[in-house]
């Protein structure tokens, strides 16, 4: 990874990171409706999956979707102003905070049904191997998503028809409450991706140095006609399943704090990029600061924002001809 | 008499039972550690423990394909999809193998599960957790489709459809879970395919089921203010439909109005109209009126969300123009 | 004009659309070699070649995810499942991402797919290969669903499918796939969502969609011989409904019967029903007639099959029955 | 394999194979109303498998099933009344010859929904396991039908729960007509075991001894608690799809009569026998005149049997409480 990459991905990191906190002081504040599902601890895997992907290629999130709407480039303003359920949010308030569409920053959509995403994005593989247009689907998915009937019939697919798709998946070690070791038969599911004749691979996912130079590789097979890839990326997610999660129940405050403090993706890449001369206190300070300032300015522009129309409801249901 | 939440009698008739007959046990996704989302079966793991609460992958179609099949086995398991949406990851198992199974093998191999799940509008939960789909299931011969509206029915129902002998879709609606009621202790059941007067009128019937007897309840109750007295006859199944009851009260009432949440087009509703102007065609002083949800997707932004669904106001004017229906224009 | 089966009616079109569109292609479980079981697009593999008629794997949930991932990015992907009974392994690409992603993006994603499935009763095929699920599809927001009975009207309604920006779910009946027709050579396409009057006449009103047209057109004989003359109105699409062309037929004759071949709870069919009664309560002389198919599956030994779905003696006696109706008793 | 059981197993696979032929016999005639979809050439899988099962043990079977069912034991006589759909066959004529169900020898279900009994044997391995009553459910597929999702969620969900199921996949090498090699992105989807951490065997299917051997270890693993097996049986059909198939477009006349001649399990089987002195051509002669009389009292009952009354169309949707 480049120096230069490496620098704009960390910030990528930031941005994904306080976007999610400030939601979540939003949350508090009884302005976010739904789910708030937080992506907090996962940030590389998105900053490092999407470093190579353009508006061109088309991704297909999840219902944890702000770190891959963030890396993918989506506005703060509408984003928040969607998880704000107003009507200059990129859904009008129609879709919310689960489901985000940004087509033209090629994010195709996220989504509420956990493993919505990945037949989807085989199909989008498909209309660029149909159309020999070199661009790449991205499926990201949760190791609870991996237990899906539809990623093996994908993969399957993908694979006989050498379709241009990355499957992500972000195995953060739990499904809500449900831990992958009891709920998964393998311990890296990656493994599986043999049995379909595609490679899989499995990185430490809160390295993104790492995660990137995998993705950099499936992407380069994939524009290339080489056929799909499986990436599971091990990660944490330090936060709770969604804002209010009760999570003491299945997990303790030890083991989070383990991974806030000796494992955090944001703070891991600060460090690299200190040692390597690329960034100072100052210079990391000054970055925050922007987004902060950038937050800001989104929070105030989510809360003009009015809630839609009840002229809407109807109004998207069919696309007029 | 206890005063519990929908959600709880639910998980009370689903413990009873399970201390009655040791073939009862429940699956799903987060139903055992968490006791599920809404903390319906919360205590069931700690009682009963993981053999007959347990925790399932998050994969639907086989959750559904392994009640289907543990119930052909001779099991009756009480199997949970998180959110009724999910369930169309395994519908072939329901479609094709436990509705059919009965009729396939003429009387070899029945299927004795129930088949609980959280269905309708909510705010904030977008469109991907908001489906109702009672109109699918009722549709479909060999299934049972059950609906409460309280928590005594809720329990009483679901003490039916684990010791029924077909399978059963439970539909539970996710906004009724914390309203409370007084509920029957111990041996509580109530017949599948018994309507209920929840309110008794003269002057028109609302057929409802679900959350919109709560609806039509407080419809009814400003409607008294006007004298006009609605009867709400709850369904609380679909099938089996309890077709005397409705049109005993219709005959009584002379104006009918059924309402539901689901998107209004297709929707179970016009089972019910098609049913009474059929068969009280004479009788009937108005068109039988049928309010469903908007034809829409349930929207994110809560405005929406409420916008979509039928309103205590939509109902009330509903009525207020059957009663001044004129037969003769 | 050329005489066309339907089945080839419905290939004809699909090449037609392949040769305008580059977009536009086909896929699904031997669709290629086969040219798909009923030989309706037989020839497409020779012309168009692999890249654009697609045998897919057997394994009906990543076919219809493909076809709505396909037609996200752009394509327009026109797939089939053998039989409308095995979608029920897909209904969440259908139900939650293809209906909703126009509703969820505001305007952003839409899906312009058609997804072609035969369905419907058939003699020695039994209940896993004879569903009837138009319905369904029916009530969910966001789908349109077209069901031809006609050569000459798959044709033009299958071109009209493939040009709509929207998912539209195509139902064939495969008892019709071997009937005759003269159909439009060239460019000929129909709007979705506008009935046709197939037969006009002043007693009664049937209406109806795909197999049943023919049903009710020969019971149309029958009753003529009668002196009753029965105006067949064929849907061709559940949605968009053509609530209009309905309300003029009855306004005009004052008696509808509705008639489909889906089990008739639930079905498809109360939905005209409440549009008729709801509209026109006061012209009726008579109660909409709904008959349905029986509410069980489709067995196997073939006079079963027969006895479940709507006979043609059985509509004409539903007609003699609704003209001898008297409002009054 | 013992010299008993071999020369039972081979019994079973003359069974097999005369039933299917007559009910070809019968269906030119027209008698059989439906799909016949004959197992001409796979009988060894069938009678290897089940030679261990018992009645209390769960089969589900396919469109491609009456293999498995005389294998378990199934009447010829109401199974040719359930392909003739009259009253006596299994199903009274309402499930046909695609959906015969025999519990009482084991036989739960065959299905005309491809991989529709893979999920269903799953939830009956989580009923023998639930009452640990050491019984087996079994799962017959076909190579087409390993493509569905289902069973790979399924396989997961036996892997944790260590369920007694064992999924026997009959390879044949087509689905209709699209060849697995096309279709399939690995050759041995046996393969496809490991990275669901259960036992994957390939056995050659036209083998009745190698069949057997694997299914024996199977069995005996599920019902001594370890789990679940999945069992790869290569083989061929020597007829049709189904009874009509204009097969000639997607293989050769050729490939058929290679099977048929070479590698015929029947055959192979004899030759077996004769060569350890179990069997003669007499005895040989014995048995299959012995069957087809069989045959032809099935014939005469199911011809002798009545179409079902209309009353059975709505007696059978619901069991009455
Ligand atoms: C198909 C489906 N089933 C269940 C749910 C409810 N649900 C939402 S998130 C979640 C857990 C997802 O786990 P995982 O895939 O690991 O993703 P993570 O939340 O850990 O990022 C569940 C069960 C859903 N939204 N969709
Ligand atoms: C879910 C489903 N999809 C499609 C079909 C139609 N169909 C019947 S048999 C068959 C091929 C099955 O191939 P395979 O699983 O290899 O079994 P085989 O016929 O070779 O024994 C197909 C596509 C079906 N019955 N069920
Ligand atoms: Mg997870
Ligand atoms: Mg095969």
């Amino acid at each position: 990874m480049e120096d230069a990459k490496l620098l704009r991905q960390y910030e990528v990191m930031l941005r994904e990171r306080y976007f999610v906190l400030e939601q979540c002081t939003q949350n508090a504040k009884g302005k976010i409706h739904g789910y708030l599902h937080c992506y907090t601890g996962e940030e590389a895997i998105a900053a490092g999956i999407c470093a190579d992907l353009t508006p061109k290629d088309t991704v297909f999130s999840t219902h944890r979707a702000e770190g891959h709407l963030v890396s993918m480039g989506a506005r703060f303003d509408r984003m928040m102003a969607e998880s704000f359920g107003r009507v200059d949010g990129y859904g009008k308030g129609l879709g919310g905070v689960m489901h985000m569409s940004v087509p033209e920053i090629g994010l195709v959509h996220s989504n509420g049904v956990v493993g919505g995403g990945i037949g989807l994005a085989v199909g989008a593989a498909l209309a660029h191997r149909y159309r020999k247009d070199g661009r790449v689907a991205v499926a990201f998915f949760g190791d609870g998503a991996s237990s899906h009937g539809v990623l093996y019939e994908g993969m399957n697919l993908a694979s006989v028809w050498k379709l241009p798709v990355i499957f992500v998946l972000e195995n953060n070690g739990f499904a809500i409450s449900s831990p992958a070791s009891k709920m998964i038969s393998v311990a890296d599911v990656a493994r599986r991706a043999d049995g379909f004749s595609l490679p899989g691979i499995t990185v430490d996912g809160n390295d993104l140095v790492a995660v990137y130079e995998a993705a950099s590789a499936a992407i380069r097979r994939a524009r290339t006609g080489e056929g799909p890839t499986f990436l599971e990326c091990k990660t944490y997610r330090t936060r709770g399943h969604n804002e209010g999660d009760p999570q003491w129940y299945y997990r303790t405050r030890e083991e989070v704090k383990d991974w806030e403090q000796n494992r955090d993706p944001v703070k891991r890449c600060k460090a690299l990029l200190i040692s390597k001369g690329l960034l100072t206190e100052e210079k990391d300070k000054a970055m925050i600061d922007a987004i902060k300032k950038e937050l800001a300015e989104a929070v105030a522009f989510a809360d003009a924002s009015l809630y839609p129309g009840e002229e809407y409801l109807e109004k998207y249901v069919w696309k007029e001809q | 008499m206890a005063e519990l939440t929908y959600g709880k009698a639910i998980g009370r008739a689903i413990a009873e039972e399970m201390r009655r007959d040791p073939d009862v046990f429940v699956m799903g996704e987060n139903v055992g550690t968490t006791g599920n989302i809404f903390k319906v079966l919360e205590g069931l793991l700690a009682e009963f423990g993981e053999e007959r609460v347990r925790d399932t992958p998050l994969a639907e179609e086989i959750i559904i394909n392994a009640a289907v099949g543990s119930a052909m086995a001779g099991l009756r398991p009480v199997a949970e999809i998180m959110y009724v949406d999910f369930t169309t990851f395994g519908l072939d198992a329901l479609l094709n193998q436990a509705s059919k199974s009965w009729f396939n093998s003429a009387g070899r191999v029945n299927c004795p599960m129930v088949l609980r799940c959280p269905q309708g509008a909510g705010p904030g939960r977008g469109s991907h957790h908001t489906n109702s789909l009672e109109a699918w299931f009722a549709h479909v011969p060999g299934l049972k489709v059950v609906l409460p509206a309280t928590p005594a029915d809720a329990k009483g129902l679901m003490v039916s459809a684990i010791r029924d002998d077909n399978p059963v879709v439970f539909l539970e609606h996710k906004q009724l879970y914390f309203t409370k009621g007084e509920v029957p202790d111990g041996e509580y059941s109530i017949p599948l395919g018994k309507a209920d007067v929840k309110r008794a009128g003269k002057d028109l019937t609302i057929v409802c089921y679900s959350i919109t007897v709560h609806t039509a309840l407080k419809a009814a109750e400003l409607l008294r203010k006007e004298g006009i007295e609605a009867e709400v006859l709850d369904l609380r199944c679909l099938m089996p439909l309890d077709r005397e009851a409705v049109l005993a009260s219709v005959a009584k009432t002379r104006r009918a109005m059924v309402l539901y949440e689901a998107p209004v087009h297709y929707g179970a509703g016009g089972e019910i109209v098609t049913l009474i102007q059929q068969e009280l065609f004479r009788d009937l002083r108005a068109p039988v009126r049928r309010i469903g949800g908007l034809h829409t997707h349930i929207a994110y932004a809560p405005n929406l969300c409420a916008a979509a669904v039928p309103t205590v106001e939509q109902v009330a004017a509903a009525a207020r123009d059957l009663v001044g229906y004129k037969r003769k224009a």
